[in-house]
């Protein structure tokens, strides 16, 4: 059974003053009807232009496609004309965006913005709409649903606020759900009852979701298979149980040893050195040459770039010497 | 609500003392009185002439009786510019034209300048863009008795489309020249402030969001982006409003327009004190006015603010 | 408006194509009339809209300046010495509302004019009446006593007592006084018995001592004085208007006798002048009292006249319509159904109004525009002579101005045709005060001489204007002439620098005697010279320049007294011959009115006081 | 709060370049922005010449004395002799576009100062105090808000004008002075001071906005913990960092002002003669405009072309100072 979404060395570029950034520099990538597909990586890596490109909401310009395809159930979202994605949009793929707080349109009342969707697929109106839009509220799990509908963003918590924007994202039942860091900007109590939330609704409703985020811990409590990318390329992707147990790229080697959860008491914690390459100017070979401690620096490519090779089943990894040597110590 | 808008009426009647206090004494401050004229006025009529209207009274006992007739609604009668007519029928016939002439260039200003306003906004960085800002920040600089007097010579004398000066109540051929001259520069400064804020919102993020919905392009700068953008123009729309008030005084000695703004100006030449209270006094209650209205708009514009006024 | 619509801007019927059809002649006429009460109104654009609704005893000639036409009057004559004139009044004379006008009319309205209690701006003009300016000066001690023949002291010597008040600082108040009385003292002699209240006659009457009179006149008659003055203010102040004998009386309805103070022999066309205008009776009394002013008896849809036409609408700063006026005794030879006065302050914006076809005349024409329109549109422009002349002023109490060796090479150094061509355009270069009025031609003494204004200024002691103060040229408007007059007077060494001061102020400043020398010009009220040379005499509200001659008004005098005008202009002659060689004000330009007008306004010919009768004005493109 | 996507570069590049050369104070990399943009430069250039043509070139004997008249060559186009042909009365128009130039921006320059000064004072005790006094100061602004300015100015400057000959011999008097010198001073100061009194408003507010976001701010308070007093918190550490909205509104301020006395001196109010500015000069070119449209076309595209490039200027330094708010 063909992948829902199948993203082929996806390239996306921006011409800015500074030069031409390559933010998405050939991923590839698969999600599965009904699967959580985690990417994770630092700020800058690439992974929320990735997402945004599929429903062609990268400003272009200063953005521009340079090449590779999207499939999503046979059709190239890549090559869709406006009129035409805004089909797929919020009816096929809907998104939740990071920020709460300015995610939700602060000059209408939640009622509007929840119907919009089901006016523009559904052509619902009225009555009928509404009662759909409470139900959506309630199964996210906010009480007394009928009466705060008609309240104003700025009159519900940052919680409460991506609560909607997840009732709204799903309110048409739509294929795949693209979640862009959905709990970052909340604090730890209500993170736990938003991401509780998502996978409740993700088990009943069966949607895939692509969940991007930086915080490994979360990978892998939400999602089934994990995408590592680094300097806007993949660098190693597999199955969350297998990469748990045997990460082999350097870089994502260097993400698990970083987590605090999984040091213990007393000793030195572990982080990846300096900062990511500017993707206006990235170096020609391995882009993790200067930063890899636990990998053999100097076996790192220079010449060209490392490829992703399938090292075991289902386990694809960038076939940099340097990085996939195993750490001194 | 009700408690902003007694407040707010408390704030209109101070205006109103303060600029009555204020036209008063600056008046009487003018060296010249009205009783002089191009032929020597014979000394023993102008004693009885002053005696007449008060004016060999104490200035401060001259001010009480002044305020108390204003209280009451009188105010006065013209000394100089139309001498013995009472200053309420001289505005009655007057004030209505200038209402006319500064309402019609509001129509003019506000929708040209906010449609402009979006459009460049819309179309950032591009051609209509810069084509926009362009004539926006010339509709600024260029001063309104330039643009009058060659308004009037292009479309007045050489093509002859509209009148150059005069008016008739209900031909609104004699508006056109006027009210495009006298609207300009406030619609240069509503396509500015528009285009800013529209830029502002535009960058929001629930904009992503509503495009992530699959809105059409359009419905999204219409029904998301132009509540959150018109919030800086329309907090304009009250200064945009005097400016307009004022700028009448200039326009329509160019046009010849028989309003206010005319009047005030053959006052202050003569000064005519009953003649310069009224026009003072229905600019400063016009703006006070047009203040407290675009605070409404911008309540109803923005609901953050509602909640908490 | 008929025609196409607003939007597509075909090419509409201007309003002149519009006017001509309908027989309506519209006016540009400068400035918004202050109120059509010709009683209380200076304004030469109130002028313009008075002679259609108002008629005089002597009506304008459409093309003769000192053709005297028949108005209300039928004819009238005059006596041997010029002072008393009868004039008959028409026997079918209406107002426009079809009452009948008769010689009580006009007394009614010289006796409203001259009442003290109006203060009307212009009585004046009237002052030639006999007593007429006793009565508006409301001299009560002359009409209660100098007049009355019985008097005991004759006014020759009473006269010389305190009735107009004087200067209070002046006043000498013995020690022995205590405060009260010195201030008493000093308050009724600033006012002056005439203007003294019932309380302080009484006063005066109980404690003698309270005011200072003149030793020639015994205490008996000062008692009688005092008493007569005390009568009339405790009976209310009545009006004196009998009692002071005003030379103006009511023979029979139709027959109207007016007695001057000296002959007079222009008195037909000083008549002309619209504060001589009748008005209605009835209707003035309707609406309040005869000395109320601004009633409202003057306004649109109340307004009564006996002129052509009778006052339909007044839209304030837009425009005033007469129509015609059916019971007008001349009206079958009217030949407008309507006159639209717009009042066009902006010249600039009055140009482009006529060039725009709104117009069918104009007030002025800014001279800048003389040039173009004598290439571009000759047919449309008017330049013709008119009363009026251009002058400096200048303050004789000023160092190096007190000498007239320095005046007159001021005037020397003046080139006038050079003015009139690039600042006075279309004006005449001046040569004397009083521009060529009918038969007068006065002294031609002006000429321009640089060398001889040097060598007059070396000869006062200034050579090369060494010694001089700097001046400073006061005017009103920012006018070429006064850059102009900076640089002729600095090729003869004066510092000069220009003061422009709002027109408030800059009338205050002259008439205060508070400047050096000011920009100013006088247009006549009549067709005689003497409207030209009698405000420089002292005391006149108009003169302002602190000259006086004994001389010189010597000779006014002696002209006002001689009934054969040949005999009388050469006086003058000589009067201006006087003005001219002391040179307290210099004449620069004779005016011109400069103006734009429009072929097919038939009936309006060239005149020198401007004063076209609107009944004699035709349309026909 | 990551930045929205859709401008990456900004991210990656500002952090790496702030890195490597040590760092950079904000006025060196607001002057860096501003060099970039090519209008604001192009302003500026246009700007300093206008200055220098007004200001230093009269003293040359190149051009002609304004006030000289030559009155049979009136009206005369372009030459050799005057490169912008003569007005109405054959004065040079070179000479007078200049002078003239001089006392607009003169008038500019001080009514802006003087509008600052109170503006700022009155902005940053509001924003600062808060609390009553801020209450009433804005209340006080809200009523001169609404009043009908020009009318107000109209007012103003009729009264200033008639009494400046006492003014002129009261300083003549008592600094001794010719009187010449203090003439043009004390001549156009009832212009600074009705313009200037009235003109503060929006500065204010938006001086009280920033006093009062700063005052908040962590290192204010820091300060007082300090002990310092408060007019040295205020002058010493709050102001500077509102100094970028006050510079863009002063640019903005400028044209505005000149604008302003343009239409004064339309009405007849403003400079009066001997002296002259633009706002006179187009005035009279608009008047005479049928007969040589010349005396409207030369001072109006100077005046505009000024007016255009303050403008310019402004809207480069709010974009310089305050990169954040203005991205466009």
């Amino acid at each position: 059974m063909p992948p829902l979404l199948d993203i082929q060395d996806l390239r996306i570029h921006f011409h800015t003053r500074d030069g031409v950034v390559r933010a998405v520099d050939g991923v590839s990538l698969q999600v599965e009807a009904g699967e959580v597909a985690g990417i994770v990586g630092e700020s800058g890596s690439g992974k929320s232009v990735t997402a945004a490109s599929l429903l062609g909401l990268v400003p272009m310009p200063p953005g521009r496609i340079a090449g590779g395809r999207a499939w999503f159930d046979g059709t190239d979202l890549l090559r869709l004309t406006g009129r035409e994605l805004n089909g797929y949009r919020g009816k096929r793929i809907s998104m939740i965006f990071q920020d709460p707080m300015t995610s939700l349109n602060p000059y209408l009342r939640i009622s509007t913005q929840l119907i919009e969707p089901l006016e523009i697929h559904e052509g619902l109106r009225g009555k009928r709409a509404l009662h759909r839009a409470i139900d959506a509220l309630e199964s996210v799990g906010i009480a007394d649903a009928a009466k705060r509908i008609h309240a104003y963003p700025h009159e519900f918590s940052g919680g409460m606020r991506q609560r909607v924007m997840i009732a709204m994202a799903l309110i048409t039942k739509p294929d795949l759900v693209i979640a862009d860091e959905p709990t970052t900007a909340l604090d730890v109590t209500v993170q736990k009852q938003v991401l509780e939330v998502m996978r409740r609704l993700q088990r009943e409703t069966g949607t895939a979701v692509l969940f991007i985020t930086h915080d490994l811990a979360l990978v892998h409590e939400m999602c089934d298979s994990v995408t590592v990318m680094y300097a806007g390329r993949v660098v190693e992707s597999a199955s969350a149980a297998m990469l748990a147990t045997g990460p082999r790229h350097a870089y994502t080697r260097g993400l698990y040893r970083s987590n605090p959860a999984g040091a213990g008491k007393g000793c030195a914690l572990y982080s990846i050195p300096g900062s990511p390459p500017d993707p206006a100017r990235l170096p020609g070979g391995c882009a993790f040459r200067e930063r890899n401690t636990l990998g053999d620096a100097d076996q790192c490519l220079a010449d060209h770039r490392p490829e992703l090779v399938e090292i075991a089943p289902g386990h694809h990894v960038q076939d940099c010497p340097g990085c996939l040597a195993p750490s001194q110590d | 609500m009700t408690r902003v808008i007694l407040q707010r009426l408390l704030q209109g009647l101070l205006v109103l003392f303060v600029l009555a206090t204020l036209t008063f004494f600056l008046v009487r401050a003018l060296p010249y009185g009205p009783f002089q004229d191009e032929r020597a006025v014979p000394s023993h009529v102008r004693e009885r002439l002053e005696q007449l209207h008060g004016y060999d009274k104490p200035l401060v006992v001259q001010y009480a009786m002044r305020l108390g007739n204003l209280a009451r609604g009188e105010l006065g009668t013209s000394l100089k510019v139309m001498e013995g007519r009472e200053v309420t029928a001289i505005l009655a016939q007057a004030f209505p034209v200038s209402l006319a002439l500064g309402l019609m260039a509001m129509l003019i200003a506000v929708p040209v300048g906010v449609a402009a306003g979006v459009i460049a906004a819309v179309r950032r960085n591009r051609v209509v863009d810069y084509a926009v800002m362009a004539v926006a920040l010339l509709g600024i600089c260029l001063p309104n008795f330039v643009i009058g007097p060659v308004l009037a010579e292009l479309f007045g004398r050489r093509l002859a489309w509209f009148p150059v000066s005069g008016w008739e109540p209900r031909d609104l051929s004699f508006m056109i020249l006027p009210a495009v001259t006298l609207g300009l520069g406030s619609a240069a400064y509503l396509s500015r402030l528009t285009r800013t804020g529209m830029v502002e919102v535009l960058h929001q993020d629930f904009i992503r969001t509503a495009r992530a919905k699959g809105q059409r392009e359009s419905w999204v700068v219409l029904r998301h982006a132009l509540r959150g953008g018109l919030i800086p123009p329309v907090a304009y729309l009250g200064p945009a409003f005097a400016a307009t008030v004022s700028g009448s005084v200039v326009v329509e000695s160019i046009f010849q327009v028989p309003g206010i703004g005319r009047l005030f100006i053959k006052a202050i030449e003569t000064s005519d004190e009953a003649l310069i209270m009224g026009p003072v006094l229905i600019y400063g209650s016009l703006i006070v006015v047009a203040n407290f209205l675009a605070d409404l708009v911008q309540l109803w514009l923005n609901p953050r603010l509602r909640s908490n006024s | 408006m008929a025609g196409c619509s607003v939007l597509t801007g075909c090419r509409r019927e201007t309003p002149v194509e519009s006017a001509n059809r309908e027989g309506v002649l519209l006016v540009g006429n400068s400035a918004e009339p202050r109120a059509l009460d010709p009683h209380l109104v200076t304004g030469v654009p109130e002028s313009k809209i008075l002679s259609s609704v108002f008629e005089g005893l002597v009506a304008d000639h459409p093309s003769g300046d000192d053709v005297m036409a028949p108005g209300v009057a039928v004819r009238w004559e005059h006596d041997a010495d010029m002072k008393q004139w009868v004039f008959h009044l028409r026997g079918d004379a209406r107002w426009s509302d079809g009452e009948p006008l008769t010689a009580a009319d006009f007394v009614f309205s010289y006796q409203r004019m001259l009442h003290p209690s109006l203060a009307a701006a212009y009585a004046p003009m009237l002052y030639p009446i006999r007593n007429a300016e006793a009565y508006n000066r409301d001299e009560r001690g002359r009409m209660l006593c100098g007049m009355d023949p019985a008097f005991p002291l004759g006014w020759d010597i009473l006269g010389n007592a305190n009735f107009r008040g004087t200067d209070a600082t002046s006043v000498a108040s013995p020690a022995t006084d205590d405060d009260d009385r010195t201030r008493l003292r000093r308050e009724f002699a600033a006012k002056g018995l005439d203007r003294l209240d019932a309380a302080a006659l009484r006063a005066i009457l109980d404690d003698p001592d309270l005011f200072d009179w003149p030793d020639a006149v015994p205490a008996a008659v000062r008692g009688i004085v005092v008493g007569r003055l005390l009568a009339h203010a405790e009976a209310g102040a009545p009006d004196l208007f009998d009692r002071a004998d005003v030379g103006v009386r009511a023979r029979d309805p139709h027959t109207l006798e007016i007695s001057l103070r000296e002959p007079m022999p222009y008195l037909p066309s000083v008549v002309r002048h619209f504060t001589w205008y009748p008005v209605p009776r009835h209707v003035v009394l309707r609406h309040g009292a005869m000395t109320d002013r601004f009633t409202g008896w003057s306004e649109a849809g109340t307004l009564v006249g006996n002129g052509p036409f009778v006052l339909n609408t007044w839209r304030f700063n837009h425009f005033i319509e007469v129509v015609g006026n059916p019971r007008y005794w001349d009206a079958a030879s009217v030949g407008l159904k309507a006159v639209r006065f717009h009042p066009i302050e902006n010249p600039y914006t009055e140009a482009r109004s006529f060039l725009a076809g709104q117009l069918h005349t104009t007030y002025t024409l800014p001279p800048e525009l003389l040039g173009r329109m004598r290439e571009r549109h000759p047919e449309f422009l008017k330049v013709e002579p008119y009363v009026g002349t251009a002058f400096l002023r200048l303050n004789v109490n000023r160092a190096g101005l007190d000498d007239p060796r320095v005046r007159c090479a001021i005037s020397l150094a003046i080139h006038r045709e050079d003015y009139c061509r690039y600042i006075y355009e279309g004006y005449q270069p001046a040569q004397g005060m009083t521009p060529d009025l009918a038969s007068y031609r006065g002294p031609r003494m002006l000429r321009h001489d640089l060398d001889e204004a040097r060598a007059l200024l070396a000869d006062a002691g200034y050579p090369g204007g060494a010694g001089l103060p700097s001046y400073a040229i006061l005017t009103s408007r920012p006018h070429p002439v006064s850059d102009a007059l900076q640089q002729t007077l600095r090729l003869l060494g004066l510092r000069v620098t220009i003061e422009r001061k709002d027109w408030g102020s800059y009338i205050a400043a002259q008439q205060e005697l508070r400047f050096d020398m000011a920009i100013g010009s006088w247009i006549g009220d009549y067709l005689d010279p003497t409207t030209f040379l009698d405000m420089w005499t002292r005391g006149n509200g108009n003169n302002n320049t602190g000259w006086d001659s004994p001389a010189y008004e010597a000779l006014l005098r002696e002209a006002a007294l001689q009934p054969d005008t040949a005999a009388r202009f050469a006086t003058l002659v000589r009067a201006e011959r006087i003005l001219l060689e002391e040179m307290p004000v210099v004449p620069i330009a004779w005016n011109s009115r400069i103006y734009l007008h429009r072929p097919e306004v038939r009936g309006w010919h060239p005149l020198v006081l401007d004063n076209h009768p609107w009944k004699a004005v035709r349309l026909d493109p | 709060m990551t930045r929205p996507f859709s401008d990456p570069s900004v991210s990656g590049a500002a952090r790496s370049g702030v890195a490597d050369d040590g760092g950079r104070s904000l006025w060196s990399d607001a002057v860096s922005r501003l060099r970039r943009n090519r209008a604001a430069m192009w302003s500026c250039t246009f700007l300093t010449i206008v200055v220098l043509l007004c200001f230093i070139v009269p003293f040359f004997p190149i051009i002609q004395d304004p006030a000289v008249q030559d009155l049979s060559g009136r009206n005369a186009s372009p030459s050799a002799g005057h490169w912008m042909g003569t007005d109405h009365l054959g004065r040079d128009l070179l000479a007078r576009v200049l002078h003239g130039g001089r006392i607009s921006i003169l008038v500019g320059l001080v009514t802006t100062l003087v509008s600052l000064t109170i503006g700022v004072c009155i902005g940053a005790v509001a924003g600062y105090a808060g609390g009553r006094i801020d209450a009433l100061l804005m209340r006080v602004v809200d009523v001169l808000y609404s009043l009908p300015f020009l009318i107000i100015v109209i007012l103003f400057s009729a009264l200033a004008k008639s009494h400046t000959e006492r003014l002129t011999d009261g300083i003549t008097a008592l600094t001794g002075w010719n009187r010449d010198a203090v003439a043009p001073f004390t001549g156009l100061l009832p212009l600074f001071v009705a313009i200037g009194a009235l003109s503060w408003l929006n500065l204010s507010r938006i001086v009280r906005a920033s006093v009062q976001d700063l005052a908040g701010r962590e290192f204010v308070e820091a300060a007082r913990s300090l002990g310092l007093p408060h007019h040295r918190i205020l002058f010493h550490h709050i102001l500077p960092n509102a100094v970028g909205p006050i510079v863009v509104y002063a640019t903005l301020t400028i044209p505005g002002v000149m604008l302003f006395e343009a239409t004064l001196s339309f009405l007849g109010m403003g400079v009066q003669p001997p002296y002259s500015s633009w706002g006179v000069l187009i005035k009279d070119g608009a008047d005479r405009m049928l007969s040589n449209s010349l005396l409207l076309v030369f001072p109006s595209i100077l005046f505009v072309l000024t007016l255009l490039s303050l403008n310019f200027l402004g809207d480069g330094l709010r974009d310089a100072l305050d990169p954040k708010s203005s991205r466009d």
